[in-house]
């Protein structure tokens, strides 16, 4: 086998033009220096799974024409606003919503991560968020007395994309506490990593490293892109760049704005 | 939209009143950019000595989880939640929240975020607490174009939890079977304008008494203890409310 | 709170008689001292949940007359052959016997962790373990076009009791990768630890090591039990004592030679 | 119970037959305390030039596991194992397995173990070799007493594995459309021994092959590069058949 570390943009190769491509919130590893390359590639028609929520990712390849469809509990910059791009697509009709509540798609995924064709959950009975997915069931809980509850289909993406602060040569790569990135690439068909840098060694060497580690077994390919997170933060590595949140969201209010945001920060590829 | 000049703003009202509403319980989880839910349970946690545990999410100082984003959901699944905040773009007499979108979801005339978690937390914690800042009859309406969790539900329908109370900036709403009613108003408020910036009908007594400002021992709690506490997670409120600011590099969460 | 560090019999005090009590498999950490002070304090009764297969644990509780019901996929001596106690048990109907099969504990407890009164499970359909237990149901799937399915009701014991290699002050506990225990801890209602040492300063305070920790939130009580998981080996810090464990099978062929070892090992409190 | 004195062991020719059964796969997953399938799995991975992909159970060293006890089961659910080896205290005609008693369930007259994840991995892994050196009408029943797991399933169940051969000291099975075909029968041993050993019925050809013998460059290959790997997992068989020790401390897995 050849090894798993890749150039960017091939890393990238094997999410196809209407793949369902699984993402991480905000918080938890966002590849953005991949994103910018898979909308300078000019993909479209994704089905986005955010899990459970997202911010500039979302926004940015909403704006960038790439979504088809959205699955997720919410899109916001937080405390710099609604996520422009993301409202406006709603709003216009431009991408297909598929909303959910968190524990919904965590479920979700961890069923096609168990194989399973399901997974149960408590709550969502009354709301509309249920109302409006026709591939939800409610059945009666064959444990229970007259006790509906839901059930939710696998969500099985082609390819899980994540973020990460180092990976080995063996493709094995470290995860830490942020656990859903395992169950994505447990669910995905492929998964395809960036990291900000080469561990020297292999990660399952090492007790204490392994724990926080996603083997290599699950990667397809990894790309090195340092910083790889930017402007979002990686947890215990780096924080948000506040300023240049806020200016994406100043710039994105419009769509001429948008647009100008992508030639400067994405097709210049002075950010990747 | 600060209380009337008084020897306390209205954030330390906000705050003393949701300590209270927190009551005696095990864990108190705060959602992201929270400062206000965030004071209470601080202050909650220093007059409880250590108890209630809190967690501010979205600071992995604040937080212990090591399981990943569904933590946050399976430990309130596991009833390990007592306490939670939850907020809604609309919200409705019913106590219903909408976090998605205004007029038709298909055509939507406002789209929010969207429904994050609340269509199962609503569900399974004993105690929510809706906070509002914003009091007026474009946030708390007849009835919410979308209900991202619903406020009620049918008797058969598992659910632990729900809403227990409705805070804004003007008043106090208690949450049972069903119904809001107002508990009291905050001073500078009056009920007569609880009752023309609310969207919604609520139960009263006749008399409504006035929401009780902080103590002196309370305001000094929040101000020399759980102020600092609270700096580290939300330095500009912190500074801005408290005129705390911390020594050096002001801890910052990394999401 | 007063600190979650305890001595072991006061660590085991919230094990009641009749308690249902999970316990992991024999190479994750078996909390092996707490096996046999439990035993020496005559604990009855007890549901053991042995997640998902058990070996000298079980046996010895088995043989010590603590058990009631034991729901497990297996249990065995492994190289050192068949686990005497659990088969003349077994035979001679004093214990209740729940069979089960691996990912179905696994599920089982899952579904409590995440607060769901089932999990689903492929498989089972057709085999006798599922025949006799009357507990678990097989449904259409409400997704598939005539598709039986089982469903697990959740299983939440009363408590868990694992060991691991070390706590902090603040009760965390550093599991590594053996995170079915951090799923045992979720599931149950209470969780019991003994640990070989006290770590130094804060588990959750370092990324590395934050990544293999189970939270002090979920802990009950903590006992330093150093080497608490002898004869048993405890991962990555060592291995079984084979000599003991081929004295064991040896001694535990009979009824005689069993209560001798309870003697001389149990009682003696030599190797508590 | 060697072979017949040859240039070979028993346990060389067993691993060459389940390296040709594994064939061109991902990934092999060798339960603990499985010595001649794991020989079969390195050996095969040694021919692939690195696949498939080999899990050896109970060894820390050769397998990659992260999340627990559960990862097998899951990483079989995902469809990521291959090719899985089950053994029983009984087998049947029809690919039953039983790992739990003989005799009737509620008053068993022998005791084994336990099903372990039979009833789940034989469903879910593609090809699923069973193994049972000993090759009797104890263990080689016509119906087991106890179906841990079935050999088959009605056509709607969910089944995209199962057996497809079921390797003794004696011979070689074939397993399809619910029974057990006789394949080939090892150097040594006759079909008149295999039918009076066997206590299900079985298909056969008029002339039933002998089982090949491991070729001079298989056996070459098992000996010089796949005891030596074997031996950091299995160190007492990798002494017993290839002669194999390692230098000072041989590698111990902690469980």
């Amino acid at each position: 086998m050849s090894g798993p570390i890749k150039s960017l943009d091939e890393a990238l190769a094997c999410i196809a033009d209407g793949a369902m491509l699984v993402v991480p919130r905000e918080v938890s590893g966002v590849p953005m220096a991949a994103t910018r390359a898979l909308i300078r590639r000019g993909v479209k028609r994704l089905h986005l799974v955010a899990l459970p929520t997202s911010s500039l990712q979302a926004d940015l390849l909403i704006g960038a024409g790439c979504i088809d469809t959205l699955e997720t509990s919410a899109v916001s910059l937080g405390e710099f606003g609604p996520a422009p791009r993301f409202s406006a697509a709603v709003i216009s009709g431009t991408i297909k919503m598929k909303d959910a509540t968190c524990p919904a798609l965590h479920a979700a995924l961890q069923a096609s991560e168990k194989g399973v064709p399901f997974m149960p959950l408590r709550g969502l009975i009354g709301s509309d968020v249920l109302k409006h997915r026709d591939d939800w069931k409610v059945i009666d809980s064959p444990f229970g007395n007259d006790d509906p509850i839901v059930l939710l289909p696998a969500i099985k993406p082609d390819v899980a994309l994540i973020h990460a602060p180092m990976a080995d040569a063996q493709g094995n790569v470290w995860i830490g506490r942020q656990r859903e990135l395992a169950t994505m690439a447990h669910a995905a068909t492929r998964t395809v990593v960036t990291v900000d840098k080469i561990h020297d060694g292999n990660l399952l060497g090492d007790p204490l490293l392994a724990a926080g580690t996603l083997p290599g077994f699950y990667v397809e390919s990894i790309a090195i892109a340092n910083r790889g997170a930017w402007p979002l933060g990686l947890p215990d590595h780096y924080g948000v760049d506040a300023e240049h949140l806020a200016l994406y969201a100043r710039m994105a209010a419009t769509a001429e704005g948008f647009a100008e945001y992508l030639d400067r920060y994405v097709y210049e590829r002075r950010a990747a | 939209m600060n209380a009337a000049p008084r020897d306390f703003r209205s954030e330390e009202l906000l705050a003393d009143v949701i300590a209270r509403l927190i009551g005696d319980v095990r864990h108190v989880a705060v959602g992201n950019a929270s400062p206000i839910p965030a004071t209470a349970a601080l202050l909650a946690r220093e007059r409880g000595h250590g108890r209630p545990y809190v967690s501010l999410l979205g600071s992995p100082k604040n937080t212990f989880w090591t399981d990943g984003a569904r933590e946050l959901f399976d430990c309130a699944g596991q009833g390990r939640i007592d306490v939670f905040f939850l907020s809604g773009g609309q919200i409705d007499g019913h106590g219903n929240v909408n976090l998605v979108s205004t007029g038709d979801y298909a055509y939507p005339k406002v789209r929010f975020p969207g429904s994050f978690g609340s269509a199962y937390l609503y569900y399974v914690v004993p105690k929510v607490i809706l906070f509002r800042t914003e009091h007026s009859r474009r946030t708390l309406v007849p009835k919410v174009d979308f209900i991202s969790a619903p406020g009620t539900n049918a008797p058969n329908v598992f659910r632990p939890g729900g809403p227990i109370a409705l805070i804004t900036n003007r008043c106090l709403f208690g949450f049972a079977q069903g119904r809001f009613t107002l508990d009291s108003v905050h001073p500078g408020h009056t009920v007569d304008e609880v009752i023309e910036h609310t969207g919604f009908e609520f139960e009263r007594t006749a008399a409504v008494p006035q929401t009780p400002p902080p103590s002196p021992e309370t305001l000094k709690l929040m101000r020399e203890v759980v102020a600092p506490q609270l700096a580290e997670v939300y330095p500009q409120f912190a500074a801005q409310v408290f005129g705390i600011t911390l020594p050096l590099s002001a801890g910052t969460a990394s999401g």
